[in-house]
């Protein structure tokens, strides 16, 4: 039994291999990721930040109907891109563009609904991607069924699964982590503790030790990692899902991060935290302690640093066209997508709005 | 949708309906690897009412197996498993043992398709045994139709006999779609003559399944075999009931109902659930709006009453029984004719 | 239920609807130590829409808080707080994340005085922002008020203009049994003079909003606007219309409603929500069944269609408007008068 | 953090004071209860061993509608009922009839229900007695609402709010855990572990260490008990209740028990369990246990188990004079109780039944 708590309770504290200031952890219980991995996290810190730094001026001119930045989060945004081979799948919610963009989504696409133009604009099969959900925690039972319907055909493909802190409290977040557990499905359940649900801190969502100790009432490991330090992130999660595709089940990881931006655009957050508590985070900076890290060891000079904000550029540059554009579907799909055969009741209703339109279109 | 076609068994037998949905699984399964069949108490025991009986031991415990108990993991799970190449089935153990799986319904196994512009389909099965007449207590009886029929994305059918239990069901299971599939379960165990091999019509179409030309009784489910009863009864008072079974609420079939209505000029639509912002209210509205010139008299309701469903002994109160029926009909202004 | 009464502050003043319902929170817990607000973010936010703003800072933490996030959580423990004492007063933070609540509504809320022949009441307010025309996406604009009103034991009302809102949250306060309270969200900022001391119908009344002859609109919360802009445009055009705004769908004021549609002979239901087992299909039904012989036209229906709520760029396309009312107005079968 | 987990985590095997064979346990962590305690435990159990007896053969001869056995679990529906204070609220589920009966609700009043007469049968403002619920882990939040109302107003109540090992896979269950630890609401929670949640075996609900484990994830406390043993429920259950009314918040226990019947009288339990495991438990009836233990410490002679029968045989034919009685209610009160005054549509309703009741009358 004492073994058995041992293996399901978290660490006693976050697991952390490069600390804030850029230095190796010593005696870390982990391994670092090899250099090019490293290396490829950090092009995915720089062009994850250019894609919040962008969407966030894009919703300032109005050109995106709202934009729920994960600034501050990047290192787990690059993370959760970085661990999945091409058979996982990933499930992430509106805070996780940058994710979705760097597990390869097209950025016109992933864009499409904070456009406002439609509910999701890629083709989840194509990525493995989940549509990125709203309903808090709703996503991470279709998680488990995806990877429990892998499993029963022998596939390999791991689910990665992300949500926040607030989500924990949902009921769905306990019924996908029991439904995970009891069918052994192969699902990593990634909860990027931001500090706050909008605007209700973690003390009122929480009293537990951590939220990695949730794990152990379902017979899951529990682990707690620096979110905001891109190698332990990719340590940690890269075992869970080695794990999980082993047929060894689920893990419950519990990244410590902060969302150094208002929820989205339309918020206040001068209401419910103050300015100090942000400025200490900007000390934990995922991107900034990489970087002295790959320069203390010689892996980053100016020239490489120069090419990664280029390839950022051209990304950010591309969104700004693509995103210039009108992208909204035309009304008569709001029928076609109901159902594989639209009923003869929206048939009815087709017809109605296309009449409306020509009318207006003769004005 | 409207196809019609033979289902591979053939031949007729007496079946109960509770069989004949067993029978649906059991082919679905034989014939589609990726059909599972899973919820609370389906593995072992069969189901509460048995409509699993014997799948695990036939098929194996991972085609029809147990879940925790949960609705919203059972819903959101088979969401899941639809994404990813399967055909769920899943059984919620009684109509108010769904509502914890609300969310999960409404907002994604209802919305995946509209949200991923076609490129997700959920082909997916809710089984749901509702409405009263069994003598439930409490949460065991209520007729929960309306919820799913206004969520638009989800088919709504409901069978009232046991070959259109097994049409249905079989039509349900091959449909892209997810289709809550709202079971009678006071018909569970009435024993018929049926012929699973016979062509009947699929998803989308009612059928008439008494004539009459007097007035329309519309029902569905549960509430078919009282208005053919109603319209036995009425015929030896002298007036032709002509009445129509749905079959499927979403979609509805205008087509079959707007044509019985003109013929007879009068309807009283019958249905078990509270009748306030309900499908018997849609029914009235759609076929006043298409048929009002046809009409000698207002479409009655013969439905239940806006309270909670009641216990056992009071519950023939609550469900519309043939007088109650008939006394609608009555109320159809025949003196003005 | 009927009854007016006036509400304690006098005079006029200009208020956005979200004002008044602040004002309502705030005379309601200064008024009763037992009124509670609770929800996400309800607290130090005052709420996404600022409903509750400054309750904690006047009130103190233990009457206007935060809790986690867990819809079915704080709707139970409102249905446990209500049980001993308490007045709870909850958000939900957006219509269709009520759902995860269902089972709490329909099981609990709605039958706790039922279950115990009235020896429990639920005094308790649920606090719904719901419906379109914010530009909102996915999840952010659902209509849902068809659930609560087909489910008997709630009252649902919802009010189309800062008056009632005032008045009828005052009411849902004060009323002993749980009220589901649904606010048009695209209403929140619209400022009116408003008298707060004035006399209003309480819950269980609807109301003429302007007087017509040819034909009643009859309409509720975010549809109110419309149908008076419509009505406005039509008298430009030589057509009087009535509009009725119900403020309550349950209970519903038939003699209200109905009076007022015998006068015209005509009527059109103007709703958000998609039509099919819609409250405006229980509108139609019930005009239809109570006025048939004073109607010159079927009662016609212009609402939303049964269609997920689109994408904020395509939700005008939802959105019942003026030429959607104005066409059902025209189909009224004018020529055969 | 260490000291933290082990007061969260539960001891490593079950707390039990007095063994299957009736024997105190030697070395045990907890203080048995007093010996006027412990008869009223035996008084009790009798009781409610006969409730069950009774009502089944009720239930066999059609007199109920149906029948939720709770024999074999005798000792927790004791407990649960003895530790409560008049100030204390109880939240029983459709399992806990004898829990009910043995709180105060009068046996009438308590099998309304089970009569199909009506879906509750007593005030439960008169007795603190929560309606039975039977809609899984929904009334665990009603138990924490009545507790937050009741702290906030200064009130000594505790409420204990009861619920099966099936019930903890319910999203409710974990909002409900969460919400009292994070409202240190005083809410006690017994799950009453007996095997199976209908056909399903524990093993297919969790694969958790044990469901007591799930408190730490909440930060509340947690306890395993041995559910048969009543000397270890009245201590554990006493010791959580007494914390909560002190203020020092929610508390999880776990009671491991056995259901010895069938689900309710419509279920053939044969499809699922081996009456070999049934046999098993039968070694470990709560009953005996406590009776071998009182014998041997001179504290049960023959006269007193004749009293003790005596009263159990007279509350089982008070069960079969009332329960033949039709007790259902008229029914205008369908309409009369869906809301405080009834709607003008429900009048209108309340009319036409009047009105075909008559006619039926006249028949
Ligand atoms: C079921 C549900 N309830 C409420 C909301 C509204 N809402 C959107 S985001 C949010 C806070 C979520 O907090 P957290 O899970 O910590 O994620 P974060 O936004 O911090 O990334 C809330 C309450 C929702 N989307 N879904
Ligand atoms: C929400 C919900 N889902 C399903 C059911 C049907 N049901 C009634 S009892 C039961 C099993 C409960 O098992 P457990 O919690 O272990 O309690 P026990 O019956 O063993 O006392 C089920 C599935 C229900 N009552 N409520
Ligand atoms: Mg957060
Ligand atoms: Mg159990």
């Amino acid at each position: 039994m004492t073994r058995d708590l041992d293996l399901l309770l978290p660490s006693p504290h976050p697991v952390e291999l490069i600390d804030p200031t850029g230095q190796t952890v010593a005696e870390a219980a982990h391994e670092l990721p090899d250099d090019a991995a490293l290396l490829r996290a950090f092009a995915g810190l720089t062009t994850a930040r250019r894609i919040n730094d962008q969407a966030g001026a894009l919703a300032r001119q109005g050109r995106l109907a709202v934009y729920p930045s994960s600034h501050g989060q990047e290192a787990c945004q690059v993370a959760a891109a970085q661990v999945l081979t091409d058979d996982d799948w990933l499930f992430p919610t509106y805070r996780d563009t940058a994710a979705v963009v760097i597990r390869g989504v097209d950025v016109a696409e992933a864009f499409l609904p904070l456009q406002g133009a439609w509910h999701s604009g890629y083709d989840p099969h194509r990525y493995k991607v989940a549509p990125q959900a709203t309903p808090l925690a709703t996503q991470l039972l279709h998680a488990v069924g995806v990877a429990h319907a892998a499993r029963l055909r022998g596939e390999p493909t791991v689910a990665l699964a992300l949500c926040g802190d607030g989500a924990t409290s949902e009921g769905d977040f306990h019924e996908a982590l029991n439904f995970a557990a009891v069918f052994r499905a192969p699902v990593v359940f990634l909860v990027q503790n931001n500090q706050y649900a909008i605007s209700v801190p973690l003390a009122r969502q929480s009293v537990a030790p951590s939220l990695a100790h949730k794990g152990i009432g379902y017979g899951v490991p529990g682990e707690r990692v620096d979110g905001n330090d891109v190698a332990a992130l990719l340590t940690v999660l890269g075992t869970a899902m080695a794990r999980a595709r082993a047929g060894e089940g689920p893990q419950l990881v519990e990244a410590h991060t902060y969302r150094m931006q208002p929820h989205t655009n339309a918020d206040d957050s001068r209401r419910y935290r103050q300015d100090d508590e942000v400025a200490g985070w900007v000390q934990r900076d995922p991107l900034t302690r990489l970087e002295t890290w790959l320069r203390q060891h010689d892996l980053l000079d100016d020239a490489q640093l120069a090419a990664v904000t280029a390839d950022a550029d051209q990304l950010a540059a591309r969104m700004r066209t693509e995103l210039a554009r009108d992208a909204t579907p035309e009304p008569a799909e709001l029928f076609a997508h109901v159902y594989a055969t639209p009923t003869p009741q929206l048939v009815e209703q087709a017809a109605v709005v296309a009449d409306e339109l020509s009318r207006e279109d003769e004005h | 949708m409207t196809s019609t076609a033979t289902t591979g068994t053939v031949g007729h037998e007496k079946l109960t309906m509770a069989q004949a949905l067993n029978r649906a699984l059991r082919e679905s399964m034989a014939e589609d690897d990726s059909v599972v069949v899973f919820g609370e108490d389906v593995g072992a025991l069969g189901g509460v009412f048995r409509i699993t009986d014997g799948l695990t031991a036939e098929f194996g415990d991972t085609r029809c197996f147990d879940t925790p108990l949960a609705e919203s993991g059972i819903v959101g799970m088979a969401v899941g498993m639809a994404m990813n190449g399967m055909r769920p089935v899943v059984e919620m153990q009684f109509d108010a043992f769904a509502y914890p799986a609300f969310e999960q319904i409404t907002s994604h196994v209802a919305k995946m398709r509209n949200r991923t512009r076609s490129k997700v389909s959920l082909p997916m099965v809710i089984r749901i045994p509702y409405a009263g007449g069994i003598g439930g207590v409490e949460h065991h009886c209520d007729s929960s139709e309306a919820y799913y029929a206004h969520t638009p994305g989800l088919h709504v059918v409901t069978p009232a006999n046991a070959a259109d239990a097994h049409r249905l069901l079989r039509a349900a299971i091959a449909s892209p779609d997810p289709v809550v599939f709202m079971e009678p379960k006071k018909l569970y165990w009435t024993k018929e003559e049926v012929d699973l091999g016979a062509e009947l019509p699929g998803i989308g179409r009612a059928m008439v399944r008494r004539e009459g030309t007097d007035a329309t009784l519309i029902a569905y489910g549960p509430s078919v075999p009282v208005a053919l009863e109603a319209a036995e009864v009425a015929a030896q008072e002298g007036r032709s009931l002509q009445v129509v079974d749905l079959r499927s609420i979403v979609p509805f079939d205008d087509e079959t109902v707007c044509a019985a209505v003109r013929s007879t000029g009068r309807a009283v639509v019958v249905a078990e659930a509270p009748g306030f912002a309900s499908v018997a209210s849609e029914i009235v509205a759609r076929v006043t709006e298409r048929c009002f010139h046809s009409l000698a008299a207002p479409v009655r309701r013969a439905v239940g009453f806006d309270i909670p469903f009641p216990s056992p002994k009071l519950e023939h109160v609550q469900l519309p029984g043939v007088d109650r029926v008939l006394d609608a009909v009555d109320d159809l202004q025949w003196d003005l004719s």
